[in-house]
């Protein structure tokens, strides 16, 4: 065991926890400000859910000793043997609990992503059955594939640094698969759903580029020279993609905007998180680039083909993490990591790009298939949607009975007759302010 | 000529302004607004304490027009703003002595 | 000295220094707008004030060489003698200054966690006269008791990882004794004090539980086993304590809010703190979950009972801090710390449990009553409540002379007649603005 | 290479990243609601141009082996040789791809401080090329003198620990030379810019103080003890200049306010940045109050002097610069860092003063003149400032198409007729806007 | 008809609306305004230097009433609002020829 | 008594203001309000879509005056207001019947 790995893999796993709230912010700007504390929620409320189911039952099939290539066995249930000391078959530097912590952020923002898709229309009873249910049977096969060892798609030799597939592919088809299944929000293609506080989708931002360090530099599994290259890699997969989609805007409408350098920092993040430790800085340079623009594109798609994916999940995440991939298979590069391989750039030819191609395919079909049935079943019983009146009166209020602001000068006012907080609450029929 | 006064739900003005662009009119001005009456606010929860808000909130629209087109304008704002439902709002109508058009000085019903 | 324990401590120290802030937006967004702040300069300007006390004269007090079990000497006044070495005694890997500097982070924190009682009515100078003598006479004698070698509580046997009693009872409690000395506020109990913006609460809560992971991974004072264990625990805490506040909610509202997944996570958080670094995961979801469903039921109190502490300081950190140092008694186990002692569930039978009793009755009992005493001499002298006038108006134009947002298309237009800088502003009333 | 060294180091970038956001948000809050979004894009944008004009060209200007005393040659173009492998000559502990990272941090805020000072009125596309220009005319150069083995000052045995002149000192007079080219605001001296949040200013104050423990501990390029003094002194001189300009406001208008609070810390931090590793515990105290008062007083002079330094860059960071650089030359102790030398009052005498003279007198003499060329020739070529209608517009709209905030009720009907995304776009008149 | 108008300090709109239950009016509309009159705004300090803010923040309540209830609205007014010192506010009664509800189409006194 | 009400661009109220006390004026109500007609809002772009905001913001003035100082104000407003470009807005005149200081019940022009 080594202090400084411990010491950067306990802080990186801060890092990753801090990117959730950070999410939270990024999409709650977005939207209308009816919907902003829902759209808050479905992030916050993973970290409670996720960090509890993933001990109980999350890592084991993640992380638990290989059945098959395809899940872990339930040595770790309840995260028993997950100890102060290291696993080394896991990281061999830093104490097992440590390792298992840090995948556990992981966890958490995954299905946090998903929930762009669907924000300002979604039942928050049916957000959490299907966050608890796709955290198992999507999220901990998909993660036990590519990292676990012995995992069937980490052996093909396919490449996924700190998550492209895992993450962002998989949220991001799963994103897919939700607004089809969800449907439009009502007005959608009519006039423009404007974000309410951009500076909060900056703040969001800032706080996700940040927590970003710890993601993919901390997915080196130690304070060394790859640490170091990764977390380089992925400041200018940000910048870069910042660049881009500034670019994209600057051609087209112009004039840059604050939505398009945020989304562009996320996009390229996005890009880079499956190279960041096996490119150089020009290449990651280029896949920040690569990612700003394409997802810049990409955005428009919604549009085009009817789809409503509320804050562009799809667009940056499934697109990016298209990009991000692909391109790994093209600039990797023993050089920087001799436990890679080299990409169609470096020499390596088209080998690894063809199990590049294998991998984001599995992921695909996988992610879609099985989110699809998930979110049928549960439209089938718990329910999707909130109502259409619930749905004109935000779900901040239909939902969670509060609302995000209240900056009126006779605020002090705005609520006069407190029901006796325990017994009379009940009498005051909850849906009342609907339909506003 | 007269001012049309209307207090409506938020989630109504934009087919409110539909209506009265088919009935011709083309300049109104908006107020986001509190209204009391009938209509009680929504419940919110604070820390597990529950409570009745007592204003629901509402767009006001103000509308001044020429005596002949009272009736269209209350007919298009009463169509676009009705769910059916309570709190859908009032109207009310109020005489207006003169209209000013500041960047032309254009009086009365050509400043509309 | 170790670089990865040092780098781990100094990393750690930021995280708690950066919950201070976080405090502040926690707060400040639960209050009315025209209070926000003042409710946020209360945690800030402890940032300022208690930096330079800690320094002068408290760190001595709380760690200096014990005098008789109760309080510290003077070797350490004016940090001399604080260096670039370690003091074995109290952190063997590290710099004694980079020890230091973490303690006084919570010496930060802790008087800012009881501004949250007397939100919207507190004069600014009674405060910072308060949070000065506070922290000498209250604080730093409570962390020698605790925490210093030869202190009587750490004697005794008594655990606290991170601060159950030292930072959450002790801040609680003195709440408590701080709402009876000050009275309601005007409207207490006819309506509803609607927070002004829960986006900046949740925000607040995100960088308090990042944060968190500092103050309690931290107290292990270095990158080992100990602190991953929890580190992981801290989050569990406050997993389990948002998902039990929402249970909560869910069972009486029937919905869930965001400010109670908010609160939950606090309350998770502090009820985690004294057991962090004794307990295993499953015993850590336990205490996180029992925190806040105890939590969310105690925020109800004040208004059966009557006292008006504005943003639930007794509810959350005094029951919270109650709950976690009491189940540290149930759940600690050697086979976590083998510097900690075995709980009733793990075997050791009441011995624990009684010493925590002692231990909390102790911080009940001292933090009350000088808390009191101090209050009432204070409001006696440079006095503690603004005029009712002020507080009509809002805390913020009436004692600091700024409002929060100024959002008004015309904004600009707001104010017009300069006074000039230096000499004609002294003619303008400063009461002016009261009694809008 | 050390592990701990590493870990610290590859976190103190993160922090120094943070502050970015951090300054966006801290200068956002200032400005009126319409330039919100404009001021802060002015940082965040910062973020993506310099990192990739850093790797390029920016690094190896500033750090490539010397030539002349004065720049370095082009041996890290495009960060060649630039690896996983400590370069001895700069950083001997950590990979030089680490230390290269954590120095784009200093090279991204340094330029995104300025922007303060021309807030409200500067055209993006001549603050991108600004930007990229004085990066690499004046930034690079003037990094290289002072830090870089070789660098003239460097060499002259001036100290400048964390970048009291190449980042303070540097950014505040090109900050008064670009507002004395681009001219006063509209208004400016007739009525008050009222902040328009300062709850995001004091957000922003929290990261930014966050994030100083990466920017000054760092630069002890280690966890060791001199990294836990900088650290320690980092906070005192917050905490001090919180509390100095606090006095002031309390003595001149008879109440402190936030914003006087979240200044001071700021010019506390810009103060105590020079000296943070070479001074103890009570010198830092020193040295952030004499910052927080003397900036308290400095940024009236801009309404004396008739200069529109819109948010006090020439008030904090250039006074604040001087005041340290100075300060160092006067408490600077070998005692704390055998590296240093010893100022005026540890009996050094007046020989380091002296160099500390020189050093700031270079930086002004040659930052000013650059960097008021370089205003000109842009200022001649692509334009710095928005037309007057857009001025009135704010920035916001006129410049990106965007605003900041979208709380209304009826906001969802804000905007009606969405342009076909692609084609038709370009038709509506982008000035259409201005002159609401 | 009538509509009365009336400009009154924010903090004492729950009284009003009490005083106004009192004599049997239930329904009202609300908005956030600014006035300017003999009353000053506030002061203000940033960075350093004392600002006369030149309004005071203001509600504006509108209550459309039968012609015979005009006396007592404006009485639970005054009673409600009144602090004896400056900037109190003030009230203005103004015809109104015609009252619609929306949801109904009832019109006149029937449709408060 | 007349109630004049002004909707004007948001960055001409303070030239609108002094115009206002330059004429005696020195008392008036000021609302945030969003205007319709034929100025068109301004363009936003969200992620490479470009829209078209339906109002432009507006502040809404009203001032109750004197019938024989009407002119003066209906001047000072168009004088102050103007930039003779589409969107200056408007100004219209109503009756009022009675004007009430709650702080003292004065009644009448005493009133204002
Ligand atoms: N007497 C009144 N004067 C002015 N506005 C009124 C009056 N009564 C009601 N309103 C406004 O009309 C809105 C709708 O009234 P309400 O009684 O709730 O339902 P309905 O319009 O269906 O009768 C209220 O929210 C309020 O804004
Ligand atoms: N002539 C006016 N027209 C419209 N509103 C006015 C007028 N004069 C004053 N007001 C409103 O009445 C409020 C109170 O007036 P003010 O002169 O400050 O005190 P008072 O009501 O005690 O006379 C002002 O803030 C403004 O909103
Ligand atoms: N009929 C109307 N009733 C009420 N307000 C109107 C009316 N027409 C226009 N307005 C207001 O006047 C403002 C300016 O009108 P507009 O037609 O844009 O330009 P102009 O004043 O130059 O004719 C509008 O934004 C709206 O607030």
């Amino acid at each position: 065991m080594d202090t400084g790995d411990t010491a950067f893999i306990l802080v990186a796993s801060a890092l990753v926890m801090f990117m959730t709230p950070g999410l939270a912010l990024f999409y709650g700007g977005m939207v209308r400000s009816k919907n902003v504390l829902g759209t808050i929620m479905q992030s916050i409320f993973a970290l409670g859910l996720v960090s509890v189911l993933w001990v109980l039952i999350g890592y084991t099939l993640a992380f638990g000793p290989d059945v098959g290539g395809f899940i872990g066995n339930l040595d770790f249930l309840g995260f028993k043997d997950v100890g102060a000391t290291p696993n080394d078959a896991l990281a061999a530097t830093i104490p097992h609990v440590s390792f298992a912590t840090f995948q556990m952020m992981f966890a958490i923002i995954t299905p946090a992503l998903i929930t762009g898709a669907f924000a300002e229309r979604m039942k928050f009873s049916g957000y959490v059955l299907f966050t608890a249910l796709w955290l198992i049977v999507v999220y901990a096969p998909m993660a036990h594939w590519v990292w676990a060892p012995g995992g069937w798609i980490r052996e093909l030799g396919a490449l996924d640094f700190a998550g492209g597939t895992v993450v962002h592919i998989n949220a991001g088809i799963a994103a897919l698969a939700a607004v089809l299944v969800i449907g439009k929000r009502k007005g959608f293609g009519q006039g423009a759903f404007i974000p309410h506080n951009l500076t909060m989708t900056v703040l969001g931002t800032g706080i996700l580029w940040f927590g970003w360090f710890g993601f993919n530099a901390g997915s080196a599994l130690g304070a060394n020279g790859l640490a170091a290259s990764a977390f380089l890699a992925t400041n200018l997969g940000a910048a870069a993609g910042a660049c881009g989609w500034a670019l994209v805007d600057a051609r087209k409408e112009r004039r840059s905007t604050i939505l398009g350098v945020a989304s562009g920092a996320v996009a390229g993040l996005v890009a880079i998180t499956p190279a960041a430790g096996f490119v150089g800085p020009l290449p990651a340079i280029a896949i920040g680039l690569i990612g700003g623009v394409v997802c810049a594109w990409a955005v428009g798609l919604k549009f085009r083909w009817g789809y409503d994916d509320s804050l562009d999940v799809v667009g940056v995440h499934l697109v990016g993490g298209l990009v991000g991939a692909l391109l790994t298979g093209v600039f990797a590069d023993l050089a920087i990591n001799e436990a890679g391989a080299d990409g169609l750039l470096a020499g390596g030819g088209f080998g690894l790009l063809g199990k590049q191609f294998v991998a984001v395919g599995a992921t695909l079909a996988f992610s879609f298939i099985v989110t699809y049935a998930l979110l049928k079943l549960i439209d089938a019983t718990v329910g999707l949607r909130v109502t259409e009146e619930e749905e004109v009166t935000g779900v901040d209020l239909a939902q969670h009975s509060e609302v995000g602001y209240s900056f009126s000068e006779s605020g002090s006012f705005t609520t006069a007759h407190q029901a006796t907080p325990s017994a009379g609450a009940a009498q005051v029929p909850a849906s009342e302010g609907s339909g506003i | 000529m007269k001012i049309v006064v209307a207090v409506i739900k938020p989630f109504k003005l934009e087919d409110v302004k539909e209506t009265l662009e088919g009935a011709g009119i083309h300049g109104m001005t908006v107020t986001d607004v509190r209204g009391f009456g009938r209509q009680k606010g929504h419940t919110e929860v604070y820390r597990g304490a529950e409570y009745q808000v007592d204003f629901a909130p509402k767009v006001r629209l103000e509308i001044v027009v020429d005596d002949d087109r009272v009736d269209d304008v209350v007919k298009a704002i009463t169509t676009g703003a009705s769910t059916q439902s309570i709190g859908d709002g009032k109207i009310w109508i109020s005489p207006v002595e003169q209209v000013i058009r500041i960047r032309t000085g254009e009086k009365g019903p050509d400043a509309l």
